[in-house]
């Protein structure tokens, strides 16, 4: 009469439990794709594995007849480029702007209603504008990434901030603190780990800021590629480079992840259970 | 025994509205219920997604233009039975910013949607002008954003079509180099059908064919009701009145069977089919295993076949234009 | 080591009194205990003393002038909790107010003004027993520890008044007491005007030169209602002793529930 | 000599400030549209407020000649019925699955590692699949936002669960509690408010998805509406669509901080500061 | 009311051993309190006394049966914190139990049912003086009374072993007195077996019918090093007392830091 409650499965029944799903769903997918296969074998929906090794091999083993380049690898670094450009800036921003409001009553009375609206609006809906005034270029691109995080950022770090107890900005101020130095020396340090955080959770909905910018106007990305060969519906290409796509954005994650710990030592004690 | 149903998909486009109206008006059910099927009318609202999900089985009919229904549908093994409605004339146009004449779009970057009749367009005109194909960059541009693009300051050449074109044009700065009406009737619309459906019910063909001429009867005439038809289809294509109508003069909508038919057996029909399927080879868009041009067989409606007889699967289909033309619908 | 003058202090807030007339001279060197019930005021007075609040009427003035009307460094503090910064070390935190003073913009020096502030700093963790734990984060001292570093930290700016807000209030006994032989030094040492509040009628007979009794005024809000002699005041704390500690702990334990 | 950090606005010079950065982007529009429009009277970018006013006019005080309906009507139930659903699905899924993850070692070793990829997956991706699995219809967008959603509710959950002291999950089951028991009054309870909390995280995604499927295939929905008349740029319809997707957005989040306060009388304590 | 058995308990946990050798009688009724260093594995003996561990070796056995390999009901548990549900009224943290034991599908008993247990339920409140607080949530009483609670929440459910670790650790003083009153009235009325952890030494003397106290093995691990009388157990304490203090509090504070 064990409780499921208190079962704790071995560490190999861990692996082979955490497989599972992966596995099942690799399988429901072998399944229906030969499915389809056996009635249209030209069919392009659910490709075979070997198919997709096919794709693979096409992006990212061919150089590309034109450019030489190989064609996944110019996919990943020309949509890296405009992730981490956009996080990047939508990460100063919202951290001057969120310290700003999380700090100072006067800058929060005034943006922390904007931002909060700003943060609703769906910027896809925008694009139009953005293009007609920073052009079809990478600038937009990047552009659309800021405009859907930033916000997002800013109501973390202002939230963040002010949950920094008011006894420690005091204390500072009776240690010489003025507005300036507390925001470098006390406020900072203790919110940047945080900010990591917040960049962490933004990935998802900055993948997809970047997935449709490029699947408006581009020349090279992941988006790009997938949004063109989605013109001839080559999931052979489309899946791989999906499950490229998660495992780019796993690896951020955990880097994220392992940067956030790594900067805030302090707030590590030492070996509670 | 219980009725077949059959799902046509279509999306906004101003030679296909009337499919829209045959729905709302109950034409489409009445000549449905003639031949005993059920039709179900599926709105879209991306072309290419159309396209695939035919392609994918999600839908039984579709409707596409000639070069995306070789590089989609046939492309992926769907065994595909057309009927032509329409072409483009003017509708698909090559529009530079500030110059004038077609040799100027040498070296430039052309926004369009790769791939599609746009690019297909393209092509035509770098042969016409004695360009090469490689003579263009070419950025793939998302058609709903076709006008602000043009708007946005580091795009100097587009192709786009109807209703972009328009607002595109009223810009000032916009010239046409090229367009539809110079490659005639190159750029053709089509119903898409199963061909195993149709095999399956071929009545299914007769109530879209009636349905459809009843409907452009109205558009293509002159009877008191085509003003209400018109203000729907413009209320339904989010433009006036004018518009539309300003739309529908950039395209050849064929007002029956016959104008259908004989269009399919033009001579010139043939020329067409062989371009795009050039146009599908050269851009590799029937995947890196077909190495030849002539792999897909198109059969014409007179039952020659270009290409591989074996592997049929882009045809014409006589019978039911036929009955149509003859009036025995 | 100052002398300070409170004047006629009244403070409303939310049109309820919560200080009325509270009057209280401390001469320089004092180290002035605050004892009272829970909710009269005790803790609004340090406010006000830290300029952290402004009253709604009346004067604080040290050394006869006006306070300045934000936290300064002449008003050092300890408070029960967060008063040390919880990214620096033991010695960073010690070093806080040196730096910011010299260095207005970046706060931080360099070179030989950096070590000989690392000297003062090592010295100051030297004189409350933190030596071994210069280079530890708060979260790796314990509770007693932190207390005594965020002691030093607030003393090596030599401020002219030291405040403390139930310093002591989370330590258990033993290491309160010693504690209180720690602050007891360092007083007598820098003979700093200190203001402390306190729940402990023992810890207040033990460091106070002066003992200071906050109650309830006829017409709301607390107010001082005893002075002086500690015989005096400990009948009025044994008679709320019992009456404060269980909403004390309501609020210490409130944290957790949050 | 005020200090930026303790300086507080009065609440008059609050509203104030909190409008300025409106009237500041309301004032820039309405001085680039009138620029544009000074140099070609029929550009329809940036329209002006008159012209707005006629486009939510003709989609909001004229009934379509077609159907009768408002059309502005017709699109905001169509969308947020989409919405809601997808919603719904998204949260009962997330908090059948959190709740177990959290609380159950088993189904944690099962589904944590599916689940934290499942959430990296940009889902926009699959939506070609989706459409041929689901249909063209409804269901296939309330999938897309419940792939999209799910996933991030789960995990929130499932980290919230986890944080229940196992000191009250001990005592539960030394008070005859079974894992069912325990499940339905102990964590269920506990973890509701928090479910109200994570939709409301949610939101924004959750209305790109939407958006994102009603621009590939629908007949209604103020996505489709906007993606319909993107192709002739109709600002003067977009702009107030936007805005109204704002309000929209507001209202719900407003609603779902109440709910979730409302549902835990226990969690405020009496009044402190 | 129930005898306790407990024989050569070992347990170890990544390779270090935390707990060696431990043999313990305990005789139904009595109340058994346990002292001794931090680290020794007192909490560790009461998560086994409670299947929330299993030991390494050894067996505990209640009234001559092996105790079943998780919480159970026969063994009623009081700790620091977390003890009672947050989200339910006094009145429905005492109800948990017994509506638990007779509905094990929905949870909750209706009509005459209802009402007698309800009965019941303000009994045990009354019992331990909060009938006043009947409807209100924990995060609104004190933490004094936040423990009356938890006792009676436990007592309700007539376990045949009281377990309490620290529970009256994070209580100041005149709470702890008040609240060893209540529970010396109900471990005499209900004859309940108590095992109870504390570091207070006056408490021990106040409440133990039966002192153990657990120090270090030689190979390492905690054990039992004094049994029985408090006064041999007084000397232990004394020595440790100081050497805990720090690390105790660090222990508690660390929550805040997180
Ligand atoms: N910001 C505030 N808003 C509203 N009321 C306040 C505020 N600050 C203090 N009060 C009220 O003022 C009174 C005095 O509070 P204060 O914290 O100064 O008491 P105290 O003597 O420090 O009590 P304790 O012994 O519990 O620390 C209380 O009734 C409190 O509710
Ligand atoms: N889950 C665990 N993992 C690793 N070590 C553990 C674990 N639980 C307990 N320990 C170790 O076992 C030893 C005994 O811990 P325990 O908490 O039982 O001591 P204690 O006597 O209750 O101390 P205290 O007086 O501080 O409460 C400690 O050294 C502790 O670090
Ligand atoms: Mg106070
Ligand atoms: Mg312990």
């Amino acid at each position: 009469m064990a409780r499921l409650l208190n079962t704790k499965p071995s560490q190999g029944l861990t692996i082979a439990l955490g497989a599972a799903p992966f596995i099942a769903v690799a399988s429901v997918y072998a399944f229906a794709s030969a499915e389809r296969l056996l009635v249209n074998a030209r069919d392009n929906l659910l490709p075979s594995l070997t198919t997709m090794l096919g794709g693979l091999q096409r992006v990212g083993f061919e150089p590309d007849p034109i450019s030489g380049h190989l064609v996944i690898v110019a996919d990943t670094l020309a949509s890296l480029e405009r992730l981490g450009l956009g996080l990047g800036i939508a990460a100063i921003i919202g951290l001057c702007i969120g310290i700003a409001v999380g700090l100072i009553p006067l800058a929060r009375a005034t943006l922390a209603p904007f931002i909060a609206v700003l943060s609703i609006i769906p910027p896809i809906t925008l694009l139009p504008i953005l293009f007609i005034a920073f052009g079809l270029g990478d600038v937009s691109k990047i552009i659309l990434i800021v405009i859907g995080i930033a916000p997002f950022i800013a109501r973390d770090i202002a939230a963040r901030t002010q949950e920094i107890p008011k006894e420690m900005l005091i204390k500072a101020q009776t240690l010489y603190g003025s507005t300036w130095l507390i925001t470098l020396h006390i406020v900072l340090p203790q919110i940047f780990p945080r900010l990591l955080e917040s960049i962490r959770l933004s990935l998802g909905p900055a993948w997809l800021f970047v997935l449709s910018g490029e699947a408006i106007a581009a020349q090279s990305g992941l988006g790009y590629r997938i949004f063109l060969v989605r013109r001839y519906m080559a999931m052979d290409v489309i899946i791989p480079y999906v499950i490229w796509i998660g495992l780019l954005a796993f690896t951020l994650d955990l880097a994220l992840r392992w940067g956030a710990k790594r900067l805030s030592p302090w707030s590590q004690p030492g070996s509670t259970r | 025994a219980e009725k077949p149903t059959f799902k046509l998909g279509w999306i906004v486009f101003t030679p296909w509205m009337p499919w829209g109206y045959a729905q709302q008006s109950g034409v489409l059910k009445k000549w449905a219920d003639k031949y005993n099927v059920n039709i179900e009318l599926v709105q879209l609202n991306d072309y290419v997604e159309s396209l695939n999900q035919y392609s994918a089985g999600g839908l039984d009919g579709v409707l596409g233009s000639i070069a995306d229904v070789y590089s989609i549908p046939v492309a992926n093994g769907v065994d595909t039975t057309i009927f032509p409605i329409d072409y483009s004339n003017g509708a698909d146009a090559v529009i530079l910013k500030g110059k004038d004449k077609l040799t100027d779009i040498k070296g430039q970057t052309v926004n369009l949607v790769e791939f599609s009749v746009s690019h297909y367009l393209l092509d035509r005109a770098l042969e016409t002008a004695n360009l090469k194909h490689d003579d263009v960059k070419r950025v793939n541009t998302s058609d709903a954003d076709f006008v602000a693009a043009y708007k946005s300051p580091d795009v100097s050449a587009i192709v786009a079509w109807n209703p972009q074109v328009e607002q595109i044009q009223s810009s000032g700065d916009a010239h046409i180099v090229f367009d539809s009406a110079k490659i005639n009737g190159e750029i053709f619309e089509s119903v898409l059908l199963r061909t195993s459906k149709l095999k399956e019910n071929p009545d299914v063909a007769k109530a879209l064919l009636g349905a459809w001429y009843e409907t452009v009867g109205i558009i293509n005439g002159t009877s008191p009701e085509r003003a209400g038809v018109i203000k729907s289809l413009a209320t339904a294509s989010a433009t006036d009145v004018a518009g539309y109508e300003q739309q529908l003069k950039s395209v050849v909508i064929f007002s029956d069977a016959k104008a259908a038919l004989a269009f399919a057996e033009r001579p010139e029909t043939k020329d067409t089919l062989v371009r795009v399927r050039d146009f599908a080879h050269r851009y590799n868009l029937l995947g890196k295993d077909v190495k030849d041009a002539n792999a897909i067989g198109i059969e014409l409606p007179n039952g020659e076949v270009v290409g591989d007889s074996k592997n049929v699967l882009l045809r014409f289909d006589r019978s039911v234009l036929e009955l149509a033309a003859a009036g025995k619908l | 080591m100052s002398q300070i003058s409170v004047r006629n202090l009244n403070v409303v807030i939310d049109g309820h009194p919560v200080l009325s007339g509270v009057n209280l001279d401390v001469a320089s060197g004092e180290f002035c205990v605050v004892t009272g019930p829970s909710g009269s005021g005790k803790t609004t007075f340090i406010r006000l003393l830290l300029s952290q609040l402004q009253p709604s009427a009346g004067e604080i003035t040290i050394d006869g002038a006006p306070i300045s009307p934000f936290p300064a460094p002449d008003r050092g503090v300890v408070f029960q909790d967060y008063s040390v910064f919880p990214h620096k070390t033991a010695l960073q935190n010690v070093l806080v107010g040196p730096q910011f003073k010299r260095s207005r913009f970046l706060g931080r020096v360099f070179g030989e003004e950096r070590k000989k502030l690392i000297e003062e700093a090592k010295q100051a963790l030297v004189d409350v027993g933190l030596e071994q734990a210069a280079s530890k984060y708060p979260s790796q001292l314990s509770g007693g520890m932190r207390q005594r570093l965020a002691i030093a930290q607030a003393l090596i700016s030599r401020p002219k008044v030291l405040l403390l807000d139930e310093p002591f209030g989370a330590l258990d006994p033993e290491t309160r007491a010693q504690l209180h032989r720690v602050v007891l030094r360092l007083w007598r040492e820098s003979r700093t005007t200190i203001v402390m509040v306190t729940h402990d009628l023992a810890e207040a007979h033990t460091l106070a030169t002066r003992l200071v009794t906050f109650g309830f005024a006829k017409g709301g809000g607390g107010t001082i209602t005893a002075d002086g002699s500690l015989e005096s005041a400990s009948a009025v704390v044994t008679s709320f002793t019992n009456k404060r500690s269980s909403s004390q702990t309501t609020r210490q334990k409130k944290r957790k529930y949050r």
